[in-house]
């Protein structure tokens, strides 16, 4: 049998290769993506522990579920938001997009 | 629905409608007239069941139909209001529901609804008649609808809201409440046409003269409280409250119950316009003509005899029956006195108007002079019958007035005044069913003999007050009826009778039917009323019909008051006088073709015995001078204005040291300037950090998250 | 070790490969395939985890639905697309090292605890999740309230990518 | 138990015997039965897609008042292996400029996405790849996938033309998937199941009667989904020259054509699974496995020949068009189909049979003609105002 250690770890380095994406790349899609891979690795981590808990509590499977709105939400909401920026800026380089500083 | 909850129910329909026509429906006229008939309508039918179920309740004076509810708390116990529908009451609703519907029934014609708006009339003003064009290229004046024709119906609401709620009311606070509102409409509605400098003046008139009574009667209301701890009348009028009230001394020789009624009497000498107080009246006939004229006619002034006779039990609760208590014998002297006094003012009027407005304060005198000697039953006979005719007058003088501007419109000239009974005449062929009504109230009032309801109800005043032995009562009110009767047969003869005296009067032109149906309504009650109440001894026609409104009303009082037995002495003095001063009119006045030629145009009648520069001289003189003089010039100017004036330079002083000492070196400097720059200099330096770019932030939050995360984990957990 | 645990194995490493790749292929469209895959090793992930609802509507949402637009957006501002400069940002070392830090805290903490170990139980055999998660999402007692939330987070996220991505100047063709 | 009743299970123990009998062990044996199987599955799968080439060729043929392919063979049914033999021996090229990776998976994504559907198509009673209690998504998820080959192939093309194609087609893909879903949702309701096997078992009544108007939206989105006339404007030949594959060329273009056939046979299918009872037929279905398939195969064959139907009688719809039908008038009318069949579902739960047949057509009846209304009512206030009021004119 898979111990529930192996999927929280291989949740944890998914997450973790989701926010080096965020953290490090140029172009504001990009961050969205690796903002996917962060999501996903909590759906997994929801998942096992559903699993490995009492599988008749459908908590886990419910947050997952909430989670797919919520990320559904974002996807929509953030590549509008990219989309809008370019087309007036010219620009998805997050460093660019910096109208907010001092 | 159970008739407790219909009573609770009668009032509210016209309130409503009060508000609708104010908040929404103001700019339709349809709409608004609408309103306010089917709220008058419903509150009628209302009031018509619960008259009927009243009918139909045996010992209703016991076991009156009441309900009432907890509404301020007062200490441990609870103020209670509610309604009360005894034989009194119900017999008030009746004539109270039916004048007024009749008065919003009447108000659409009078105001010419469905007419043109004028050619240059405006808001606050009488409409002067609107020009059309007909098919053949003729130009005609017709008369305009009136401008503000909704506001109108709005006030008729609001009014018959407060007369409602005073009828229906079980005790003294929401009776008053109800008379408060029907004051303030009763100004509302003298000073409707507030572009009229006259108007304007009749309405401060009436609510400052009003308001003196009014005073008095707070007074009473609160003594009354203070004594007994209620205001519920039922509650009042209980033998022991009763006797405990009439055997406590109070001052000036009266007992508390006689003091505490001559307080709330005097609250009806203003609301009633007895003399002292009676100036308002005639000059609110400054109102829309017949509608507010009868409101001070037939319902509201009817309204202060009505609190009398509500509150007869607290009146008479020290009267042993032999000799009258100094309140009843004040009470009884003003309400005697006014009904000559007013009589005599009335021969002398001109203004059709204003006749009948004396003859009302007249006629209100009687009913009072009639509670001052204790006939309970008859005054309130004679306040019903009473109310009938005086509101058929009072629209029948509407009507002859409307007929007359007809003329003047017709004529075009504008001098002519439609009010003068000299500018009449002939009118009964122009005019015939105004005429046949205007005459049935006419001779309703004079107390034309066996027909007619005023007859009835004033005979039998005129009985008790001889047969309980009041001579000077009876004597003073026999010559008042004479004068009534010379006075109204001079009224007809002028005004019908005759050739007509002015081309506008030749023109003048029977009024539509929205007011003369009320006028038939009214006559028919005029006429028959009086059947209800014929004294069972009376030769012939006495029990023949049963005296119903004696059995009815009297169970109201604890105490059954017993008819008295039949004598003829007053019976023949009524008809005497009544017959005489009819006669005596006609004969007079038939002869009279002019101003110059009637003999009894006295200067001090004329000028109503100088009461209105009396008490010009007497109080609104010394009034002005002391607000010119002692509170503007003196209180204002010198001694408030010297204050504030000396507040300035001081006040000047003490800001401009703290301002140099302290504001500007330590708060403006060091705390002020001094946080700015210590928070520009941090500044300065940390916006380093403000890059824009999302990424840094996250990062920054994240090693500062790691950190803090770490720290704690290392120093706390483990 | 069991062909479970070579299962999970292979589509761990795979899954975690295609989220490297996502993170660090200069092609954009590239990184978006990667995580078309990435979303498929998780939904295989879910499949040996027995929520195969989870994984169908992994498919469903995330494949159909998110990557497409992902893939869609990217075309939309394909001027960046051609752009050659580093796709890192000059702190990229430094988000590594927070990446790393990160994963290494996890790993420590999860080391820590006792339910680490824990071995599932046996799936039971008759045990029909699906009817169970629909009726725990619309009981009264269950999550209506969460699930109800969401479908207005959702119908709020539509209207407001509607209204940030609606360009006014060719947009409404009605006037 | 013989081969006639349940030849799957005959034909696995025999293997299981054979393989095990050469020494493998029993969990690889099965394993390789299983393989064996799917490969089976899709053999004669490719096989059907062959004659499917003939068949719609014929099929356009007739429809178009032509004979069609009649030279090789009967028939022309040896027609379809020269075509392939043709599509073989084409040169492969791979244009300059594209993405070789993408260009190269994208064809294999699309036959996949379409061969995986078959893993859920219960062919007889017990004769089904896998019985997914969540079948009915399982239908979309195969579909997403196939969008996703789409616009790999438009976007690794490196073509304008190919690109526009494949956001058009992925545009209307998303959208139709809306409906679709929903209208799959009417079944489920029905059944009170997802899976595919358990609708079918439980279809005593055909769905059709009881959803009619979710049976035509289905068909509807079927046909958007499958990227045929009217809704083909992702290949749009006299405008986008062939779409989305235009830069594809022999085999790889043979692998969408062949998945597009097999697509439509494949959505006639589960048409026929979701509304018309599924391999059930008057009780064959019991007599045996074969004859259900042959049911089944048969029923997919007249929803295939109904698509090809409207492919070949209808005029291709403006993009926007298409769109706004769907947006504004389908997906409101599929949600509002489904709130008003699991109202009168559990309304007349319990109430005999007549009525309830009765009751669900004549509530659908319902719906689509109060649709119907609006609609008219919208695009008549849309044709004034674009055209102005139109007065009759009086007769003279």
């Amino acid at each position: 049998m898979v111990p529930l250690s192996w999927y929280l770890v291989f949740a944890a380095a998914l997450f973790s290769i989701g926010m080096f994406g965020v953290l490090s790349r140029r172009n504001a899609v990009a961050i969205l993506l690796g903002i996917e891979l962060m999501l996903n690795a909590v759906n997994i981590n929801l998942a096992a522990f559903w699993r490995y808990g009492d599988v008749r509590l459908m908590t886990g499977q419910v947050f997952a579920i909430i989670v797919f709105a919520v990320a559904a939400a974002e996807v929509a909401v953030g590549l509008a938001l990219v989309i809008s920026v370019y087309r007036n800026r010219h620009t998805v380089v997050a460093d660019e997009i910096d109208m907010l500083k001092w | 629905m159970t008739t407790e909850t219909l009573i609770w129910l009668i009032p509210l329909p016209p309130l409503l409608a009060f508000f609708l026509i104010v908040l929404f429906t103001n700019k339709s006229k349809a709409l608004s007239h609408t309103i306010g008939v089917g709220a008058a309508a419903l509150s009628f039918i209302g009031s018509m069941v619960v008259f009927v179920r009243a009918l139909g309740v045996e010992h209703l004076g016991e076991s009156p139909f009441e309900s009432a509810v907890n509404w301020l708390p007062t200490g441990d116990t609870w103020f209670r209001i509610g309604v009360l529908i005894d034989p009194l009451g119900a017999a008030v609703l009746f004539f109270v529901a039916i004048t007024i519907l009749m008065i919003f029934l009447y108000s659409v014609g009078y105001h010419n609804y469905g007419q043109p708006a004028g050619d240059h009339d405006v808001k606050g003003l009488p409409p002067h008649g609107a020009t059309i064009t007909d098919e053949h290229g003729h130009k005609h004046v017709v008369p305009s609808v009136e401008p503000m024709y909704s506001r109108f119906f709005a006030f008729l609401g609001l009014f018959a809201f407060g007369m409602y709620t005073l009828v229906v009311s079980d005790n003294l606070l929401t009776l008053f409440v109800g008379w408060e509102i029907m004051g303030l409409c009763s100004y509302l509605l003298i000073g409707f046409w507030y572009g009229k400098p006259s108007a304007r003046d009749a309405a401060v008139k009436a609510f400052m003269t009003t308001r003196i009574g009014d005073v008095f009667m707070l007074l009473g209301i609160a003594f009354l409280y203070s004594a007994t701890g209620t205001l519920t009348f039922r509650e009042i009028f209980t033998e022991e409250t009763l006797h405990a009230l009439a055997s406590t001394p109070a001052w000036f020789g009266m007992t508390t119950s006689g003091f505490i009624a001559l307080l709330l009497f005097i609250g009806t000498v203003g609301k009633s316009a007895q003399w002292p107080l009676h100036v308002w009246l005639p000059d609110a006939m400054e109102g829309p003509t017949p509608v507010s004229a009868m409101i001070h006619a037939a319902t509201m002034v009817s309204a202060g005899v009505y609190a009398v006779i509500r509150m007869f039990p607290l009146l008479t609760a020290d009267y042993t029956g032999h000799g009258l208590t100094v309140t009843m014998s004040i009470v009884a002297f003003i309400g005697a006195f006014t009904a000559l006094f007013a009589a005599t003012i009335a021969v002398a009027q001109n203004d059709i108007k204003r006749v009948l407005a004396y003859s009302t304060i007249s006629q209100l005198g009687y009913m009072i002079a009639a509670l001052g000697i204790g006939a309970y039953v008859a005054a309130a006979f004679h306040l019903i019958t009473h109310a009938f005719f005086k509101a058929l007058l009072f629209l029948g003088s509407g009507s002859v007035i409307h007929g007359m501007e007809h003329g003047v419109l017709h004529t075009g000239n504008h001098h002519v005044d439609p009010q003068d009974m000299y500018n009449m005449g002939g009118l009964r062929k122009k005019m015939p069913i105004t005429f046949w009504t205007f005459l049935i109230g006419g001779f309703a009032l004079a107390g034309f003999p066996l027909v007619t309801a005023g007859f009835w109800s004033k005979d039998e005043i005129l009985a008790d007050a001889f047969g309980h032995g009041h001579l000077a009562v009876f004597v003073t009110l026999a010559i008042a009826a004479f004068l009534t009767a010379f006075y109204t047969m001079r009224q007809i003869t002028l005004t019908f009778l005759g050739e007509p005296r002015t081309e506008e009067a030749k023109h003048a032109q029977e009024t539509p039917w929205t007011m003369t149906t009320p006028l038939i309504v009214l006559a028919f009650f005029a006429v028959t009323y009086g059947w209800v109440g014929i004294p069972e001894h009376f030769p012939l026609l006495g029990g023949l019909v049963p005296n119903w409104f004696h059995e009815f009303v009297g169970s109201t009082l604890a105490e059954h008051p017993e008819a008295i037995e039949f004598n003829p002495i007053p019976l023949l003095t009524s008809i005497g006088v009544a017959g005489g001063g009819l006669i005596l009119g006609w004969l007079y006045y038939r002869n009279v073709k002019s101003v110059s030629e009637d003999k009894f145009q006295i200067p001090l009648l004329k000028n109503k015995y100088y009461f209105d520069e009396a008490y010009n001289f007497l109080f609104v003189k010394p009034a002005y001078w002391f607000a010119e003089n002692i509170v503007y010039k003196f209180l204002d100017k010198g001694v408030i204005d010297g204050i504030l004036h000396a507040f300035g330079p001081f006040t000047q002083g003490t800001g401009s040291a703290l301002r140099n000492y302290i504001d500007l070196p330590v708060i403006n400097r060091a705390i002020g300037d001094g946080s700015a720059e210590i928070t520009y200099w941090f500044g300065g330096k940390l916006r380093a950090i403000q890059t824009g770019r999302v990424q840094q932030y996250l990062m920054l939050a994240l090693v500062t998250f790691i950190v803090i995360g770490a720290a704690l984990y290392f120093f706390v957990l483990a | 070790m069991t062909g479970e645990q070579i299962v999970f194995l292979v589509v761990a490493f795979f899954t975690l490969a295609a989220g490297f790749m996502v993170v660090t292929t200069r092609n954009l469209v590239h990184a978006a395939l990667w995580l078309v895959a990435a979303l498929f090793g998780v939904a295989v992930t879910y499949v040996t985890l027995h929520a195969n609802f989870l994984a169908v509507v992994q498919v469903v949402v995330y494949i159909g639905a998110i990557a497409i637009l992902f893939i869609f957006a990217v075309m939309l501002t394909r001027r960046d697309m051609r752009d050659q400069g580093p796709q890192m940002n000059k702190n990229w070392w430094l988000g590594a090292l927070l990446a790393v830090l990160t994963f290494g805290g996890l790993y420590f903490l999860l080391q820590g605890w006792e339910g680490m170990t824990k071995t599932a139980t046996s799936y039971p055999v008759s045990f029909d999740a699906i009817s169970e998660l629909g009726s725990a999402l619309v009981s009264p007692v269950g999550y209506v309230l969460p699930f109800e939330v969401a479908s207005v987070l959702l119908v709020a996220a539509l209207v407001g990518a509607v209204y940030v991505a609606f360009n006014p100047r060719n947009g409404d063709t009605r006037k | 138990m013989s081969f006639w009743n349940d030849p799957l299970k005959v034909a696995a123990d025999w293997l299981l015997g054979v393989f095990t009998g050469w020494g493998m062990p029993e969990l690889a044996a099965n394993i390789l039965i299983g393989f064996l199987g799917i490969l089976i599955l899709i053999s004669l799968l490719m096989v059907l897609d062959i004659g499917l080439v003939w068949v719609e060729r014929k099929v356009v043929a007739r429809f178009q008042d032509r004979i069609g392919p009649n030279r090789l063979g009967p028939f022309g049914l040896i027609q379809p292996f020269a075509d392939i033999i043709k599509l073989m021996i084409k040169e492969d090229i791979t244009p300059a400029g594209a993405d070789k990776v993408i260009y190269n998976i994208a064809p294999m994504l699309s036959m996949m996405s379409v061969l995986i559907l078959w893993a859920v198509v219960p062919l007889a009673p017990a004769i089904l790849g896998v019985d997914l209690n969540i079948g009915v998504l399982y239908i979309i998820a195969a579909g997403s996938i196939g969008t996703l080959s789409i616009i790999m192939a438009g976007w690794a093309s490196n073509n304008k033309f190919a690109l526009i194609g494949a956001f058009r087609q992925v545009a209307v893909m998303i959208s139709f998937e809306v409906p679709m879903l929903a209208t799959m949702l009417i079944p489920t309701i029905l059944a009170g199941s997802m899976g595919t096997a358990a609708i079918v078992e439980k279809q005593d009544i055909w769905y059709v009667l009881l959803a009619p108007l979710g049976a035509l939206i289905f068909l509807i989105a079927a046909i958007a989904e499958l990227g045929r006339a009217p809704f083909d404007l992702a290949e749009g030949e006299s405008e986008l020259v062939s779409g989305y594959n235009i830069e594809y060329s022999g085999m790889k273009f043979g692998m969408f054509y062949a998945g597009e056939l097999l697509h439509a046979f494949t959505f006639g299918g589960f048409w026929a699974i979701l509304f018309f009872g599924g391999y059930r037929f008057f009780g064959l279905e019991k007599v045996s496995p074969f004859l259900a398939i042959a049911v089944i195969l048969f029923k997919a064959f007249i929803g295939y020949w109904l698509i090809m139907w409207v492919r070949y009688t209808l005029l291709r719809i403006r993009i926007d068009h298409m769109l706004a039908f769907n947006w504004k008038f389908l997906t409101p009318l599929a949600f509002t189909l489904i709130m008003v069949t699991a109202l009168m579902n559990a309304l007349l739960a319990g109430a005999p049979a007549w009525l309830y047949i009765a009751g669900m057509f004549l509530s659908n009846i319902v719906v689509a003609w109060g649709a119907l209304e609006i609609a008219r009512f919208y695009s008549r206030r849309e044709r004034e105002r674009i055209e102005g009021k139109q007065v009759v004119a009086a007769g003279h």
